[in-house]
């Protein structure tokens, strides 16, 4: 029984790494980019919601919307004025930017707000199911069916939709892609602010399930939903899911055994074991480079 | 935010010279992983010394605060400590929040005979150095972990009648560590069984693995030692999952936000020993906690903010009965010979390892509220 | 149809295009020859607005469009093949084709071209669900010249559509051009293969270092001794 | 000599996926000769200079250069051995100048040991003196020596390619692979390169192995060629003989190329 | 001939910094703090250096630098504090083991590039880490206590040893061989160059200077906690590399300079100063991506005063 309440605890674990991978992963897919600055739009969802809930009054849904609204705009902004620039710079002076981004916007968080956390307010009842045994609460339930659907809407608006296809097309040869008529900008910004509405989301719902924000809070989460996305195969949505599922997996697993402590140790061992037998992640098509 | 309050410090920074003036170091962490403890102590390091100023300063000289950001790192502790000895020649230092930072400037302090007071390095290593002799200049103000541990053991076995305990205490804390060992000792010197021990990480937010393990062992009993941003959501977690027993911690629970994070509900039948009490009808205390809410819109003060307000009462205390306040010298003489100093984390007296013996506050918490339970001397 | 004015390109402070004129009539096969880094493909990538120009005009229709965005320039009907083929290597030959298409809206037409490029170019069909970055050269060029037949051109670039094809294909590839011309899309043609290009071409420029030196017809340029010994391999 | 040849193809070939690429290829190649490798687009002639290279491991077959099996090398083994190669794109060290592109083909024949260059000991400076001096001899032959300061991706397209040829042979190979060495040049500009060919074959006493799509070149210098066409080979023989080889002119060349153009 | 001239003048401007240096500390002019300070800017040179020619000359994505300076640190303060060695020796140690874990670190780099190799690079300093939080025998969480005994002495030697073995590694057949792994790893194999060799040697040599800046680092800061060496540690030195120039050990040297001096000075401005440092780095990268140096060395732009002429002359 035990065991199976473990799964359980590591499936939602799980779903909230996926949930933050996913939008990292497709910012990935599109433009290469390490977005470092996911986590931070991340945080800045969760407090949106916040203040959204606490501060205005609003439902959950709505602050949730509100959210991600939000957390679009501000990605569509981030990359309009720091990654645009960029564009035909080295990745590696891309990925400095982005850390550089992302303490930027933590410390003006704590500037204005100071360092201390917040408690998120409880604008989602939740409910503990115990099945012979095994407890498994609503918000869980809610959380990975919400990153199911997204990571289905996201594979579905990259593959089968125009604007996916000119976002592949981007992530290929952005000037080829212009010779065929595609607005480079608006599909990179497009990419953004569904990436980013997506960490916002993961922000309020993580406030949510865990209760406390802080400015800090996107750093660690960011960091796993990395990992997720690359244990995956980093521009794979679905790999974005299955990576979030097996870091949690695995995660709990660890701690089940009384190892908590090398929990993350572990779950880098088993990133670093992957990848040394597929190169690519999970679901990575090892690519070799056509000599 | 804090940048208000700067206009007060650095009006007087204009004044020059050290001669009116008495130059206090902060050196906190500002930023990095555990900001908010540096800057929590900041805050309540404002509030006293814009009281002490506002009343007239010491012997007429006013404080002027050198804050310097330690971002959480040693590494920078060191730099900012020899930077506050050499450059700004501060008279002392207040800081660090955590014991690892303070134990990093401790030899500095002493090599350049300025006082080293830590808010809340509660390792006993921040006042004794490795080979077992004190540091002359070291001092704190907050009382050390083995205490706190012992008070939280005795208040288990004996007012609880607790014979199964398991300990889950955060790893990346010496503070943690220390009390958890206090307390397992203690504990079972008093015939208590630990059941299960167990750690986490801070900064963790998912406990749920690591309670299904502890649930299994069955304890009637569980010690947390670690800081409330953890402990609101382990406390949070374990009630969702049905663990219904007592928990218990320390100071570094006590933080408003420990309500709102684990829940009012969640949080009966859980109790802590902490410095003081902001419910603590007591006089310094609740002239304290008016001051704070005042100055900082509202907010109740606590723990960090209570011993970084202290720490400069404390030293200030120093300074008048030294007669001097630039004088390092005499004044870590007076420091040494503090006794029965009221602050508002209680009646301080220092004993030979630099340590203030304090009394500990038992505090259960009821409905959201930190009711008071008991009061218990070293 | 196309007429270019003084053009100054530069690449940082490497002045690439140093006042080119030259003009396009409609329904023409132009072509351009020049030896290695004269200019030719920069001259292409401004037409198609992924260079903007410093100085000079570009008239296009009756519109400017000299710095204007490539999508624009597409929409207006100026389709480029550019140099290296610029395959989207990780997407399939057929989702190449599609985004050759990707102005346009006519969802049953798109369908009808893309088997008009498969019947010209069978060895695409056989490699339709292919990842195209897998492709051979050849392969590759033919896919990169269908996706632009895919846009529905009125006016086509071609940049050295047959380097790196086999005799057999470049034959092939100056038909194809041919046909597309004979159906209706004006084109401007670089060309190392000067012999074929003129072959094809009504008119033809010369471009060295960024300067057009001479200009005629076709025929004028085959004849002449000088073309033939610096371009033609005249011995 | 005679007898046995410098690189000995059996029955090699490899699979991507499901697809053959090449398959079954037979060929030997003697020391001295020039040889040419056609085929339409996507033949698998590429894929064949990576299969003698050890970029592919052949999924079938042998092959065997001077006596040695090099199933299963990697491809600087390979090169250690005597095989060197230029890509069909250009792969230049695109930030190294010039001359460093072509010192660094030259490392393998070098000797000095990595402590010797950081504590600077004299063979250091004899071993790089060397580097030096080969490397500016190679140039010279390619002239590009003016340039040897130049980072090579601001070379123009022509010169890239040749300098591409000078860094492989400064690999020390007995065997040299072209992989399209006159793609992208004028008829002017591919004669120079013939020329070139023909000068380096004889200096440096080497075995070559070309592929190209112009067949004034090939037919011009080859004195054999194989022809690939779907991973097979579907003939071999002298210049003579394929450009009148029906299946290679319905594969290949097409009709009107027999009667040459040039 | 010109090279061979260069490095004495290298060496003699070097003796005149470090004599001048010490001769100011002994008289008393560099208080405590301005040499601490110094002592920092070396440490930093030394970790910048070091992982300048991981990334910037050999162009494997390493972003776990900090882990060797961990090894280092932790491994050399053993030797001094728990089995009484003296110091040089431990650091000797500490970077030896460190150049052990460097090879270990390698070794996925034969079969990860760009970013998976990145991120487990980041991986493993993070186990590094947790291994030193978990073993009690160097103090957990709680760190562990060293001796103050770098001083500018040491600083110097280590900081001139590193970036003189670096230089003279970088500029020689070997150094090349890197480079050209960085620039097409295909193309250099094809030419010969035993491409994985020269991975496992580029880490192994970064990280065993790491591991004697590790050294520094332990017995110039009176603690050592895992906590300092998570991976924001390693993003310091990344940035450091890249906003040098990737692949200029000059540029590497500057930054690392500056940063330094930037961190320092704001100190006193706690409030605003990571704003302010994170400004400083987003608004460098915008308006010079290619990092303060490019690909350039300082002496190439003396050289390129010199030899002007004859290139415009030549184009
Ligand atoms: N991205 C670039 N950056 C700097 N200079 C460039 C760039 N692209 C081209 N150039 C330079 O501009 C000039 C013209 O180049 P362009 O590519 O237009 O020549 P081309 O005539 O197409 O030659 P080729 O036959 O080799 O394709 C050359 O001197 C080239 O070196
Ligand atoms: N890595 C690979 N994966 C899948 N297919 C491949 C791969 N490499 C080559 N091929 C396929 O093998 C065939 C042969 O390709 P190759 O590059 O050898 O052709 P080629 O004869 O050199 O043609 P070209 O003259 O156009 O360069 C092509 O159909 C190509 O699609
Ligand atoms: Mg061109
Ligand atoms: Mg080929």
């Amino acid at each position: 029984m035990e065991w199976i309440q473990q799964l359980i605890n590591g499936i939602s674990l799980g779903s909230i790494y996926a949930l933050i991978a996913l939008g990292y992963t497709m910012v990935y897919g599109i433009i290469k980019l390490i977005n470092f600055a996911h986590g931070e739009v991340f945080m800045i969802g969760a407090f949106v919601g916040f203040y959204a809930i606490a501060g205005w009054g609003l439902g959950f849904f709505p602050a949730l919307l509100l959210a991600m609204a939000v957390c679009a705009i501000f990605g569509v902004l981030i990359e309009r004025i720091a990654y645009r620039r960029l564009r035909n710079a080295t990745r590696i002076a891309a990925l400095i930017t982005a850390i550089g981004l992302s303490l930027l916007i933590q410390y003006v968080v704590i500037y204005f707000r100071g360092a201390q956390p917040e408690a998120y307010p409880d604008a989602l009842s939740n409910k503990t199911f115990d099945l012979f045994g095994v407890q498994i609460s609503s918000q869980s339930i809610l959380i990975l069916s919400v990153s199911i659907v997204l990571m289905i809407l996201l594979q579905f608006i990259v593959h089968r939709t125009k604007i996916g296809k000119a976002m592949r097309a981007v992530s290929h040869d952005m000037d080829a892609a212009r010779l065929m008529g595609i607005n480079v900008n608006t599909t990179i910004s497009a990419t953004f602010a569904i990436g980013s509405a997506l960490a916002g989301a993961a922000g309020v719902f993580f406030g949510v399930y865990y209760t406390k924000i802080e400015p800090l809070m996107g750093i660690i989460p960011g960091l796993k939903a990395f990992v997720a996305a690359v244990l995956g195969g980093i521009g794979i949505i679905p790999g974005a899911m299955v990576g979030g599922l097996v870091l949690g997996v695995v995660e709990t697993i660890v701690s089940a055994l009384g190892y908590s402590l090398w929990r993350d140790a572990a779950a880098f061992i088993i990133l670093i074991l992957i990848l040394l037998f597929r190169p690519s992640g999970i679901f990575g098509k090892n690519a070799r480079e056509k000599v | 935010g804090c940048g208000g309050e700067k206009a007060g410090t650095e009006g007087s920074k204009d004044s020059g010279g050290g001669g009116d003036t008495i130059k206090i170091g902060a050196n906190l962490e500002l930023s990095g992983a555990v900001a908010s403890y540096g800057q929590g102590i900041a805050e309540g390091i404002d509030l006293a010394v814009e009281e002490i100023n506002n009343s007239g300063g010491v012997d007429g000289k006013k404080i002027e605060i050198i804050k310097v950001d330690n971002k959480s790192d040693a590494a920078e502790a060191t730099n900012a400590a020899i930077k506050l000895t050499n450059q700004d020649k501060v008279t002392a230092i207040i800081g660090a929040a955590t014991s690892g930072n303070s134990v990093a400037q401790a030899q500095i302090a002493n090599d350049n005979k300025t006082i080293l007071l830590s808010p809340s390095g509660t390792s006993p290593n921040v006042t004794v150095g490795t080979n077992g002799k004190v540091n002359e200049f070291v001092f704190r103000t907050s009382f050390i972990d083995p205490f706190q541990g012992t008070v939280a053991a005795n208040f288990a076995a004996g007012d609880l009648n607790i014979k199964n305990a398991a300990i889950y205490a955060d790893n990346a804390s010496d503070y943690a560590k220390g009390l958890a060992a206090s307390f397992k000792e203690t504990f079972e010197a008093a015939g208590g069984k630990v059941v299960s021990e167990e750690s986490y990480v801070a900064k963790d937010t998912d406990f749920r693995s690591t309670l299904t393990r502890i649930k299994s062992a069955n304890p009637e009993f569980i010690f947390i030692p670690g800081y409330y941003e953890e402990v609101g959501l382990i406390i949070k977690q374990a009630r969702e999952m049905g663990i219904t027993v007592p928990f218990m911690g320390a100071d570094g629970w006590d933080s408003p936000i420990l309500v709102d994070l684990a829940g009012a509900e969640a949080l009966n039948n859980t109790f802590l020993t902490n410095h003081y009490s902001a419910q603590d009808p007591d006089e310094t205390i609740q002239k304290f906690v008016t001051s704070f809410s005042k100055k900082y819109s509202g907010k109740s003060p606590d723990a960090f903010n209570a011993l970084g307000y202290d720490s400069v009462y404390f030293l200030v205390d120093a300074m008048k009965r030294a007669g001097d306040t630039s004088d390092a010298t005499k004044i870590k003489d007076a420091l040494a010979e503090t006794k029965d100093l009221s602050l508002v984390t209680g009646v301080v007296t220092v004993d030979e390892f630099h340590n203030p013996i304090k009394s500990a506050t038992v505090l259960e918490h009821k409905d959201g509220k930190q009711v008071f339970k008991s009061k218990v001397n070293p | 149809m196309l007429k270019v004015d003084q053009l100054d390109v530069f690449y940082g402070n490497i002045h690439a295009l140093k006042g080119v004129s030259l003009d396009v009539q409609e329904g023409e096969i132009v072509t351009l020859i020049g030896a290695n880094g004269a200019g030719k493909s920069t001259l292409l990538k401004t037409l198609s607005g992924l260079l903007k120009p410093k100085n000079g005009t570009i008239q296009y229709l009756s519109n400017t469009i000299a710095g204007k965005p490539a999508q624009e320039i597409v929409k207006a009907g100026i389709s480029h093949v550019p140099e290296g083929r610029r395959v989207f290597s990780n997407m399939t030959v057929e989702e190449n084709l599609e985004l050759g298409a990707f102005l346009r809206k006519d969802s049953k037409e798109i369908q009808k071209d893309i088997q008009k490029v498969y019947t010209t170019f069978p060895r695409l069909l056989e490699r339709r669900k292919q990842l195209s970055g897998t492709l051979s050269g050849g392969e590759q060029q033919m896919l990169a010249m269908g996706r632009a037949i895919m846009a529905k051109p009125k006016l086509l670039l071609l940049d050295e559509p047959s380097m790196g094809l086999a005799p057999l294909m470049v034959k092939t590839i100056f038909e194809i051009i041919e046909d597309i011309n004979r159906g209706g899309t004006t084109i401007l043609l670089v060309e190392q293969n000067a012999h074929m290009a003129l072959s094809v071409a009504n008119r033809a420029y010369v471009i060295e270092t960024g300067r057009v030196t001479v200009s005629g017809t076709a025929a004028e340029l085959q004849a002449s001794e000088e073309i033939k010994n610096a371009y033609l391999g005249g011995h | 000599m005679g007898s046995m040849p410098l690189l000995q193809v059996r029955n090699t070939g490899i699979q991507f996926g499901g697809l053959k690429a090449v398959s079954n290829v037979n060929m030997e190649i003697h020391r001295g000769e020039l040889i040419g490798l056609i085929g339409p687009n996507g033949a698998g002639k590429t894929t064949c200079f990576n299969l003698l290279t050890g970029v592919y491991v052949p999924t079938e077959g042998s092959i065997e250069f001077d006596g040695q099996k090099l199933n299963g090398l990697a491809p600087y083994q390979v090169t250690r051995k005597g095989i060197s190669r230029t890509f069909q794109n250009i792969r230049l060290f695109n930030e190294l100048s010039v001359l460093d592109n072509v010192k660094v083909a030259y490392h393998s024949l070098a000797k000095h040991s990595i402590i010797s260059s950081i504590l600077r000991l004299p063979s250091h400076f004899s071993g790089e003196k060397e580097m030096e001096e080969k490397s500016i001899e190679f140039l010279k032959i390619f002239n590009l020596d003016k340039y040897k300061d130049e980072a090579a991706k601001n070379l123009p397209y022509g010169q890239q390619r040749r300098l591409e040829i000078a860094r492989a042979l400064a690999a020390g190979p007995r065997l040299l692979l072209l992989d399209e060495p006159a793609a992208g040049m004028n008829p002017q500009e591919t004669h120079e390169l013939m020329e070139l060919i023909a000068f380096v074959r004889k200096k440096f006493d080497l075995t070559i192995l070309l592929i190209e799509h112009d067949m004034n070149l090939v037919m011009g210098i080859c004195e054999r060629i194989y022809v690939l066409d779907h991973g097979q080979l579907i003939a071999q023989g002298t210049p003579e003989d394929i450009r009148n080889h029906p299946k290679v002119i319905e594969a290949y060349l097409g009709e009107e190329v027999t009667n040459s153009h040039a | 001939m010109k090279k061979v001239k260069g490095f004495w003048l290298f060496l003699i401007l070097s003796i005149v910094l470090y004599v001048t240096v010490q001769l100011l500390i002994n008289a008393g002019i560099l208080n405590q703090f301005y040499s601490n300070t110094l002592i920092f800017i070396g440490i930093n040179i030394i970790l910048a250096v070091s992982l300048h020619l991981v990334i910037g000359i050999t162009g494997q994505f390493s972003i776990g630098h900090a882990g060797f300076l961990a090894v280092g640190a932790y491994i050399s303060a053993i030797f001094t504090m728990k089995l009484q060695l003296p110091f040089p020796i431990a650091i000797l140690v500490g970077g030896i083991i460190a150049a052990l874990a460097g090879l270990i670190v390698g070794i996925p780099s034969l079969r990860l590039k760009g970013d998976y190799l990145a991120i487990a690079t980041l991986g493993f300093a993070e186990i590094i880490r947790i291994v030193f939080l978990n073993i009690d025998y160097v103090g957990g969480a709680a760190g562990m206590q060293v001796s103050h005994l770098t001083n500018w002495t040491y600083t110097f030697i280590c900081l001139f040893i590193t970036i003189v073995v670096i230089m003279n590694f970088t500029n020689s057949r070997h150094g090349r061989a890197c480079i050209s792994v960085r620039e097409n790893e295909i193309a250099a194999d094809a030419m010969g160059i035993n491409t994985v060799y020269y991975k496992v040697i580029a880490f192994a040599l970064g990280s065993f200077f790491a591991g004697i800046a590790g050294g520094l680092y332990a017995h110039n800061f009176y603690i050592i906690q895992p906590t300092n060496f998570g991976f924001l540690k390693s993003f310091d030195i990344l940035i450091y590399v890249v906003l040098g120039g990737l692949g200029s050990l000059s540029g590497a040297v500057i930054s690392a300079i500056l940063l330094t001096l930037v961190s320092t000075f704001l100190q006193d401005y706690p409030e605003t100063r990571m704003i302010i440092y994170s400004l400083v780095l987003v608004i460098v990268m915008l308006y010079r991506p290619q990092g303060l140096m490019g690909t350039r060395e300082i002496t190439d732009i003396f050289g390129k005063w010199k030899s002007v002429k004859s290139v415009k002359g030549g184009s």
